[in-house]
This record gives C-alpha cells, sequence and structure tokens, in this order.
C-alpha cells in the first residue's frame, strides 16, 4: 500500500509519473476502450493523484463508488471508507476537503437532496471537492431512472456545475474539474454531472491516456483559506466563522463572502474555455435559424435531432453547453447571432435549463425560445419527438 | 513544525498585540515541556482562548477553559465544533477549528483525522469535536453514533446543558423528564437519553458522563479521552454544563447547581475498555498522565 | 435498404443475460468497425422479472441514448415476454419500424392473426424458435441461451463476423467487468457449471456460431434484406 | 457612514459583476486594465506616496515566521513601508472579534472600513492575507471607503483590489522596492 511519503518530485505514491493537466488532456498518447460511465470515472480517478473519497450505494451512482473503492484497495487513493448517509458523506468529504486532501465522491437524486444543505456549506468554506453527479429523479414516487430535475437544487449552491455529454466527456471533464476547482483564485467545489443511467451504465468506446500517469497532487498551501492542519498561520482560525450576535457589521461581512463565492465560480472561466476546449460546442449547420441549447443527454437526442431534421432539409445548430455555473453567458449570445428560435429539450418536469437560458437572454438576444421537449420519470427523448416538435414550432411562426 | 504558526517575525513584533505575543510566549504549548498541560497552569499562563459573549457566570464556558488547558497536545490538536451557543466561543479559540453545520460535526471530524492521517504519517495530530448536546444527540445523533461503530480516533465532548438554548429554550433529547420548556409547554415526556450509555454500547473506549464542577476532574478526563482516542478508538465525554439563564439561576449558581447535579442526576460514570485501560497505564508510566 | 444505423431491444427476463448479450453485441460491432452504444433499462431487476436491454450500432456515430423506443429489431428472450405481458411494452413489438426483425426465442408460435397483419404490412420478419432448447443442445445448459439469440442477430445482419463476436464475448469474459451484484453471482454460478472459463467461452462461442449459420440460412429462406449498412472500414 | 468608494455604498461591490476578474500569469491589473507589473508596481509606489495616510496590511502569511519565505518576506516588507513611508497595521488573524477591534492598531477581514475610517487611510497595501479574506475585506473596502487599495498576492492576483501584483514572492518584492525608491526620487517624497 502505498504511503503519502513515498510520493517524489517526479512520482505520485501509487509510482505513476506526475504531469500537467496540460500533457494528460492534450499530449498524452491515448488507446480506444469500451466501457461505462462509471467504469470511465474510475479511470479518471485512478490518473488524478486523490487522496480521498467517501462513499454511499444509491442508484446509479453506486457502481462509480465501488469502483473508487478498488483503487483504494489498490493503493492509488489514500483515504476511502462507506459513510452513514449523503449528509454524512458530503460533510465527511467536507473534512477531508479542508484537512487539505484532493477528495471525489459521487451520489445521485434522493442522496443529493438528503445532503443538500452541505453544498452552500462547500462553497462557503472554499472546499474545492468534487462531486459527481449522476443525475435520477426525485421522489415521490419512488424513482430511480434518469432525470435530471436534481440539478434545478444545486444551481445556486455556489459550487459550480459542469455537464458532460457522454463517457468520453465524463472522463475529460472530471480530471479538468480537478484542476480548475483547486485554482487559488476558484477554489470551490465542483460538481461534475451526468445524467445517470445514459452514462453510467452506457457502454460505449472511449480514448484513454495510458495509465502509468497522473495529474500533480493538490498543493493545500496554495489556497485562499488555510486547510485545518495546524500548519499554516494563522494559528487561530475557524473555517468559518459564526458572525451572528455581533455588535460589528456582519451583514456586510456575509454579503461579501457571499459575493466572493459567485467572484469565484465567475473566475474560473479562463481556465475551464482552456482546459475544455470552450464552454458552449457547436454541431451541425453553423447560419442555421433554429439552435437546440442543451447540455448532457439531451445535447445527443438533440444531435440525433439535428442529423434527421437535416434529413428533412431542415437546418439546425445544436449549442451543447458544457458549464452550467458559471453560466457561459457571453459564448451563447455569440453564437445566438441570426437564430430565430431556439429550442431546449430536457430531461426533467420543470425545464430549469429553459429558465436558466430565458432568465440569462432576456433582453439581449432578439429569439424565440421555445422550452421543450421534455421528458421526465426517466422517459427516453427519441429524435421523433424533437423533429414533431421543431415542426410545431416552425408551423406556429408561419401562421404568426 | 506546527509550532511556528505562532511565531511572530521580529520585524513585527512592535505592532502585533499583546494577545498574539502572549500566545506564543506564554501559553503553555506542548513541545519543550517535560509535564503534561493542566489545569493548575491556567493562573499564570496565557490562555487559548479569547474574551468572546457567552452569557455572564456561563458553566459551558469555563468547562471550555478547562477542556483547553487539558489538551495534552494543542498545537497538533484540531477542534470540530457546532452550531449553538457554543459556535459563539469558537472563533476566539487559537487552534484550528471549523464550525460546518448544525449536527454534522463527527462526520466532519472523521474526514479531518482520517486525512491528517493520511497527509501525516509521522505525526500525532488530535480531533477533538465541542458540541452541545442539541447537536449530539438530536440532531446529530446519528453521525455521532456512526463514528463510534466506524471506531473513528477522535474524541467528542457533549457540552450537556440539558436544552437548545441559543435558539431561546426548547426542550432537547437530553433534557430530564418532565421538565418545562418550549416545545413542551406541559414537560418532558420522556427520559433524558443516557448518551454516555450509548456511546460505550456503540463502541467507544471510553465514556464518562458527568458535570463541569470540578475543573481537575475535566482536565483529567479530557486528557484520558484524547490519549485513548489517539492510540485506541472513539471516546465520549457528557459534561453538564447547565443552562443558568433557562433555569433561571443568577450568574454565580452554575457552580452550585452542578455540584448538586454530581450528588444524583450526574453522579460520576466512567466506562473504560480493557484495551484502554491497559493503554492509560502504559501512559501513566510514561508520565503522559 | 440497407440502414446507416439500426436500433435493437432485447426484452428478457432476469438473469437471461440480456444485458450481457447486448454488451457482447456492442462490443462486437466495434470491433468490425461500426459504432456501437449498449445499456440496460434502468431498473432495479430481479430474477424473472421483466428486464430489458439495448443495442444501437451504425456506421454513423450514435447519438441516441436510453431505451429504445422505435426498433428496428427486437428479441424477444423468453415466451413470458409475451404471454405474460413481462415487457416495458406493449404489444412487445410497439414502435417497429418497416422492414425490421424479431426473434422470439419460444418452442411455439405466439403471435395472433392480428399481430401477424401488423407486422406483414411494416414487412417486419419474425424467427420463432426455441433457443432456449437449442442451448441446451449446443451447450449443455439453458444459460447460454443469451448467446444462442445473439448468434441469431448476427447471422441476420451479416455484417458482423464470428471473430468479431468471438473477441465481444471473450472481452466480456476475460476482463475485469464491472457488473451489478446479482450479475456477478450469476457469473460465479455459470462458471462453477462449466468448471474452466475457457471452457464456458468455447462453448459460448459454439453456441452463437450455431446459431449465426441457422438464422443465417433462415434469413435466405425468408428473403430477408440487408437492414444495416456494411462498416465503412 | 464616511467617506464613500468607487463603488459607493453598492449592493454589488464586486468587480467580477462587472466583467473583470484576475489577471492572467505575467500581468497585472488596474482598476479594470490588465497591464504589465512594472506599470502596476509604478502606479501602486505612487498611490502610497502620494496619499494620506497610506498603511500596510501583513497577513498571516508573512507576519508569523512559518517558513523561510514568510521570514525573508517579512524583512523585505518592513523595507516596503520604509520606502513608501507607510505605517503598518496587521490583519493577525481572522476572527470576528469580540467585543470590537481596536482600529488604531488592528484589521479585520469583516469589517476592515473600521480600521480605514478610523485612521482616514487613503491608500492601502494588503500583503500576506489569504485570498478569501483579502477578497471579503477588499469587497466591503471597495464600498465603503474611498481608500486606493493594492494587492501584493503570491498566487492569483485580486480584482476588487484597485491595482493587484500576482505570483509575488521575494524576487517580485525586491523588484517592487526597487521600483518604489525610483518613484519616490521622481516625486521627491
Amino acid at each position: 500500500m502505498g504511503k503519502i511519503t513515498d510520493m517524489t518530485e517526479t512520482h505520485n505514491w501509487s509510482g505513476q509519473k506526475l504531469v500537467s493537466i496540460e500533457h494528460m488532456l492534450f499530449e498524452a498518447p491515448r488507446t480506444k476502450h469500451f466501457m461505462t460511465g462509471s467504469e470511465v470515472l474510475k479511470e479518471a480517478v485512478k490518473r488524478a493523484t486523490v487522496d480521498a473519497s467517501v462513499s454511499y450505494p444509491i442508484t446509479p451512482q453506486s457502481e462509480a463508488a465501488h469502483l473508487i473503492g478498488e483503487l483504494w484497495a489498490e493503493g492509488y487513493v489514500g483515504v476511502y471508507f462507506r459513510g452513514e448517509n449523503e449528509f454524512g458523506v458530503m460533510s465527511e468529504v467536507a473534512g477531508c476537503s479542508m484537512a487539505g486532501a484532493r477528495t471525489v465522491t459521487t451520489t445521485s437524486g434522493p442522496g443529493t437532496l438528503r445532503a443538500m444543505e452541505n453544498f452552500a456549506m462547500w462553497s462557503g468554506t472554499r472546499a474545492p471537492m468534487q462531486l459527481c453527479l449522476m443525475a435520477r429523479g426525485i421522489n415521490s414516487p419512488l424513482t430511480i431512472q434518469p432525470d435530471n430535475l436534481e440539478v434545478q437544487y444545486l444551481l445556486e449552491t455556489g459550487c459550480m456545475i459542469w455537464y458532460a455529454e457522454n463517457v468520453q466527456e465524463l472522463f475529460d471533464m472530471s480530471l479538468a474539474a480537478f484542476t480548475v476547482a483547486e485554482q487559488p483564485d476558484v477554489h470551490v467545489p465542483i460538481i461534475t454531472a451526468v445524467d445517470g443511467f445514459f452514462v453510467s451504465h452506457t457502454r460505449e468506446a472511449v480514448e484513454l491516456p495510458a495509465d502509468d500517469i497522473a495529474l500533480k497532487p493538490y498543493n493545500p498551501y496554495a489556497a485562499p483559506l488555510p486547510p485545518i492542519d495546524s500548519e499554516m498561520p494563522p494559528g487561530r482560525f475557524l473555517r468559518d466563522p459564526f458572525v451572528m450576535k455581533s455588535n460589528y457589521i456582519s451583514y456586510a461581512t456575509h454579503a461579501s463572502w457571499q459575493w466572493e463565492i459567485r467572484s469565484a465560480v465567475e473566475r474560473s472561466k479562463p481556465y475551464a474555455r482552456k482546459l475544455l476546449n470552450g464552454l458552449v460546442h457547436v454541431t451541425g449547420n453553423e447560419d442555421a435559424e433554429i439552435a437546440f441549447v442543451t447540455c448532457g443527454t439531451a445535447s445527443n437526442q438533440a444531435k440525433e435531432g439535428q442529423r434527421e431534421l437535416e434529413k428533412l432539409g431542415i437546418k439546425s445548430k445544436v449549442l451543447k453547453l458544457r458549464t452550467i455555473r458559471p453560466f457561459p453567458e457571453e459564448e451563447l449570445i455569440k453564437e445566438l447571432e441570426g437564430v430565430k428560435h431556439v429550442i431546449v429539450p430536457e430531461f426533467n418536469v420543470v425545464g430549469w435549463l429553459a429558465n436558466e437560458v430565458k432568465a440569462k437572454l432576456y433582453g439581449k438576444v432578439d429569439v424565440n425560445i421555445h422550452a421543450g421537449p421534455r421528458v421526465a420519470g426517466g422517459m427516453s427523448l427519441p429524435a421523433e419527438a424533437i423533429i414533431q416538435e421543431v415542426q410545431e414550432v416552425l408551423n406556429a411562426a408561419k401562421g404568426a | 513544525m506546527s509550532l511556528d504558526i505562532y511565531k511572530i517575525n521580529p520585524e513585527f513584533r512592535d505592532i502585533m498585540p499583546k494577545e498574539i505575543i502572549d500566545l506564543e510566549e506564554n501559553a503553555t504549548w506542548a513541545q519543550n515541556q517535560d509535564k503534561p498541560r493542566g489545569i493548575k497552569e491556567l493562573p499564570q499562563t496565557k490562555e487559548l482562548i479569547e474574551e468572546h459573549s457567552l452569557c455572564a457566570g456561563c458553566p459551558e464556558a469555563a468547562t471550555l477553559r478547562y477542556v483547553l488547558s487539558a489538551l495534552p497536545k494543542p498545537e497538533e490538536t484540531v477542534i470540530v465544533n457546532s452550531t449553538g451557543c457554543t459556535s459563539l466561543m469558537f472563533p476566539h479559540i487559537a487552534l484550528h477549528t471549523v464550525h460546518s453545520l448544525f449536527g454534522n460535526q463527527n462526520s466532519v471530524a472523521s474526514g479531518i483525522k482520517r486525512v491528517l492521517e493520511w497527509r501525516f504519517p509521522d505525526k500525532q495530530k488530535d480531533v477533538v469535536v465541542l458540541a452541545g448536546d442539541g447537536a449530539t444527540v438530536d440532531i446529530g445523533l446519528d453521525y455521532t453514533l456512526q463514528s463510534f461503530f466506524r471506531q473513528e480516533k477522535i474524541t467528542t465532548i457533549c457540552f450537556d446543558n440539558e436544552v437548545y438554548a441559543n435558539t431561546g429554550g426548547q426542550e432537547s433529547g437530553m433534557t430530564a423528564k418532565g421538565q418545562v420548556f418550549k416545545m413542551a409547554p406541559t414537560g418532558k415526556k420522556f427520559e433524558k437519553v443516557p448518551m454516555w450509555e450509548l456511546a460505550k454500547t456503540s463502541g467507544c473506549h471510553y465514556s464518562v458522563n458527568m458535570t463541569g464542577s470540578a475543573p481537575k476532574a475535566v482536565a483529567k478526563a479530557v486528557r484520558e479521552a484524547i490519549l485513548v482516542a489517539r492510540e485506541i478508538g472513539p471516546t465520549f465525554l457528557n459534561i453538564y454544563t447547565p443552562c443558568i439563564l433557562e433555569i433561571g439561576l443568577s450568574a454565580n449558581e452554575g457552580l452550585g447547581e452542578m455540584k448538586a447535579g454530581d450528588k444524583h442526576r450526574f453522579e460520576f460514570y466512567r466506562h473504560v475498555s480493557p484495551e484502554a485501560e491497559e493503554y492509560l497505564k502504559k501512559c501513566k508510566e510514561e508520565g503522559l498522565l | 435498404m440497407a440502414k446507416d444505423s439500426i436500433k435493437i431491444r432485447m426484452p428478457a427476463l432476469g438473469g437471461q443475460g440480456a444485458v450481457t448479450a447486448a454488451h457482447i453485441a456492442a462490443t462486437a460491432a466495434d470491433t468490425e468497425g461500426y459504432y456501437a452504444v449498449s445499456n440496460p433499462f434502468f431498473g432495479a431487476e430481479k430474477r424473472m422479472a421483466p428486464s430489458e436491454s439495448y443495442a444501437r450500432i451504425g456506421t454513423v456515430p450514435i447519438y441516441d441514448r436510453g431505451e429504445v423506443i422505435y426498433p428496428d429489431i427486437v428479441m424477444i428472450y423468453h415466451p413470458q415476454v409475451i404471454t405474460m405481458g413481462k415487457s416495458y411494452t406493449m404489444p412487445f413489438y410497439a414502435g417497429v419500424k418497416e422492414n425490421g426483425l424479431i426473434i422470439i426465442n419460444s418452442e411455439r408460435d405466439l403471435l395472433t392473426a392480428h399481430d401477424k397483419k401488423i407486422l406483414d404490412d411494416l414487412n417486419v420478419k419474425v424467427l420463432t424458435k426455441d433457443f432456449t432448447e437449442f442451448a441446451i443442445q449446443e451447450a449443455g445448459t439453458e444459460l447460454a441461451t443469451n448467446m444462442a439469440m445473439l448468434g441469431s442477430l448476427f447471422g441476420a445482419l451479416g455484417t458482423i463476423s464470428k471473430p468479431a463476436i468471438e473477441e465481444g464475448i471473450k472481452d466480456r469474459f476475460l476482463k475485469k467487468y464491472t457488473a451489478s451484484g446479482g450479475t456477478a453471482t450469476l457469473d460465479s454460478v455459470i462458471e462453477k457449471k462449466f468448471k474452466k472459463k475457457m471452457d464456458l467461452i468455447q462453448k459460448n462461442l459454439d453456441t452463437a456460431s450455431a446459431a449465426f449459420d441457422l438464422t443465417a440460412e433462415w434469413a435466405d429462406q425468408v428473403g430477408l434484406e440487408q437492414i444495416l449498412e456494411a462498416p465503412k472500414k | 457612514m464616511a467617506n464613500q468608494g468607487p463603488a459607493y455604498y453598492s449592493p454589488y461591490p464586486v468587480a467580477t459583476y462587472e466583467g473583470v476578474i484576475t489577471p492572467p500569469e505575467g500581468k497585472a491589473l488596474l482598476l479594470t486594465d490588465v497591464v504589465d507589473e512594472e506599470v502596476a508596481m509604478r502606479e501602486a509606489a505612487k498611490q502610497m506616496l502620494t496619499n494620506e495616510n497610506a498603511t500596510i496590511f501583513p497577513g498571516p502569511q508573512v507576519l508569523y515566521g512559518w517558513n523561510e519565505e514568510a521570514k525573508e518576506k517579512a524583512t523585505l516588507i518592513k523595507e516596503i513601508a520604509e520606502v513608501l513611508n507607510a505605517k503598518m497595521i496587521p490583519m493577525y488573524d481572522y476572527r470576528p472579534k469580540y467585543p470590537k477591534i481596536d482600529p488604531e492598531v488592528e484589521i479585520n477581514p469583516n469589517h476592515p472600513n473600521l480600521t480605514i475610517w478610523h485612521n482616514n487611510i487613503k491608500a492601502a497595501i494588503f500583503v500576506g492575507v489569504h485570498c478569501h479574506y483579502a477578497n471579503v475585506a477588499l469587497k466591503i473596502v471597495r464600498s465603503e471607503t474611498d481608500c486606493y487599495t493594492i494587492a501584493i498576492c503570491g498566487l492569483s492576483g485580486h480584482e476588487d483590489a484597485m491595482a493587484t501584483l500576482r505570483d509575488q514572492h521575494t524576487h517580485e518584492l525586491k523588484r517592487f522596492i526597487e521600483i518604489a525608491k525610483e518613484v519616490k526620487a521622481e516625486l521627491g517624497k
């Protein structure tokens, strides 16, 4: 079993050669594999010099959590155990992160809601851990199906939220996520979301670098506040202080603190642009008047729809948002030049992404925003349903 | 070296306030000391807590002073807190401390302890949880007990004031049966939770129920509990620190209330597992106690 | 006209290995040079309860995810899917596309005259055969039913070769594989029956191969047109 | 409320709200402009030398001798104070102090404005303060005072300061001292 003291300037405790994130993502040679999202998350964690992870069973993230446990048993991950429930787990990883560990955990749906209080605490205490969220529906009634309503609840927690479309993106994104979250001027938690099952349990081709390289370790002393380890001044340090019931200006402190968290999320943009190759990915006809604005699996379905629409002589493009927090407003506005109809297909009943798009574009772009088609409860969103709704939107526009 | 984080650079010594200079020069750090730290040093030395805003005469505030005076190695100790009256004191402790949420203190402490063991395999870092009875026994019971089940090497200290004091005096699980408090307007209907017994059953190697009336006894229990947690497993202290405000006592009556408690409701309870007993014997021989 | 991508729906009962079959189908297609994706139906499957899996294969990138609503091919692993409605879609061929294919594992014809009319109108060919019995004959165990069904699928498609299928099967049984608890247990049961892993793989390969030949012959007889384009190598 | 800053009593005392973020590596930030480090150093020195009651707020990372760099920086910061004719008021920790701070001799990130108001400080350098607390403080200062703020940061800098220098280690501090001496000579101070 590796010990942290086995780490050298060039190699981590499991003997992997330390490389830059740029080398890992863009330069290291890759070979093709065929695997699920759960399996690929293991591959990412294996190459990330991860100090700590805490797990708890909930479908569909359990397999990914088991596999991180295997990495611990094999000596790649320093600390790993099963917590008592998601509220406990999210507090345990908070402890890990605050004590200076590169930390990762996973959850889904009801687990997310159970743990909810923690997420705002995470960002408030500037703990840069990664939560891989494998989205699943929320009770009641009980469901285990893919449905990403839970992301709506996470939008204002102060955590960054990135969204991966497929197995390949999950791999690349979760590695980039550690790096961006740990930047000293960012240093807030990051939620890398995928749609559960659609990514976690879907097996597809993926290109991976060799597993004898790994990211450089996290440096908790290059951080916006001291780690909780009694090794960095000030010796008197509470993370984070209780500013109520005081005769000083606690409201200004709290306001400034909250703005600082939002500023930190905003500061992640240049790093994310570089490591994700842009915050918005475009496929389809550049000059189309119809644009799908999507994230996650809805991007897949929209691409399928775009291809079928093209066969029918209807031009469209898919604007896939890779980050939701920060919201890539500038990029989106640029890509919507010349677009008349925005279609926002989603896998949840409320249409939170459509609401986001409307709020962010209000008064800035002259475009018809159609909030749909939406499916919920784990239903599929076949291209056929997308095509039908696009045609209805176009017909309505003609009629008007 | 952890103690270096208190050492003031000479260039700035003239602009630093006295409390900070005192902390460096006159606090009892364990390093460079032959004898264990203890309560007897309180009058002459710089304490690890500054002025805070608890009620005058609050037994909890006094007990915290005893606890801090007894930490075996404060410069290597991390304290995890929770929400409540206690959280008004925590920012003023001269150590690395965490307040995160109400009730999750043992979970946060578990994460910190495991990572400190991972990051500093050659150092001994103590993790101590300080929280009230609402945090420990009601909202956080699951996390408290689960950390015992998992045999986390942390010490949990519950300041048991038998009430939610910070929110205005509501019944807690630790309130005595029959007591009238807010949310129990006709009196509490069930018995006080025997948390020290639960701690024993749940795997604590050292579990104590006591009051904060005798500083030396508190200091001894704190020291023993932390030493056992270092080497053997989880330890628990329940210390009665009455809320004088909510039970209608004046600032100078807290001690009397605790002394009365010593005689019946809080008669000294002490469970020590055989492994812990043996270890404590060894500590005594080595002069750690 | 052969299609650039097809979607395959596999309704089965828990324990029959439909998830494994979809995985092998996609791996084999990937080996052959196709784009391919497989996934299970996302449920808490228990033994003998409805279980479903999907494979998508194409010469163009596969974007579509999740349950297959409009399949080109439907593979019924157990008669109870039809007779007892142990299926997520009713009728079992709901959404099937024109010029498609249905493979049913049953010792007798389970289609009503009404079903036949609908499928005929869509030019959907139906192969009904007792692949469980076939598996018992070929491999000595009904647990190889999924291999027989797989062989049959590839025999009907004709563009994925036996070596690719072999690769898919070996990939599934020789690599460390992430499976849910139940599947992991079933794996060990299968292993005990066959004593040796290589023996298991050979029996599986033989079963798939025999079903491949049988179905290819059937396809010729009924004039099944090529469903999927050959891979662009 | 004393003198108000450029953002006045703003509910949005936040530079990122206006699209300004930390400068890229190798650069500095002056208000909203990304500039060369030397340009920002000159401006910082000028502001400190020409504004009333210029003060340096050293934070825990340089106040305590916890590593060699901290010890070296302490010497250099003391020299900077001398060159810039600046006072020093320490931000020795980050707690919300009870019952109140003494604004004459200390500054606290939770209410930095109290110290700035009390001492009528019109230009200040934050150095050795952890970024989060510097940012919490700088937003309050930006909103509630007219103090010109300068951040000398060992990491990525602070867009809420009016001038920010990033990746500042002993080599950079020495360079700043040289530039400050030049500016001082130019100004005849």
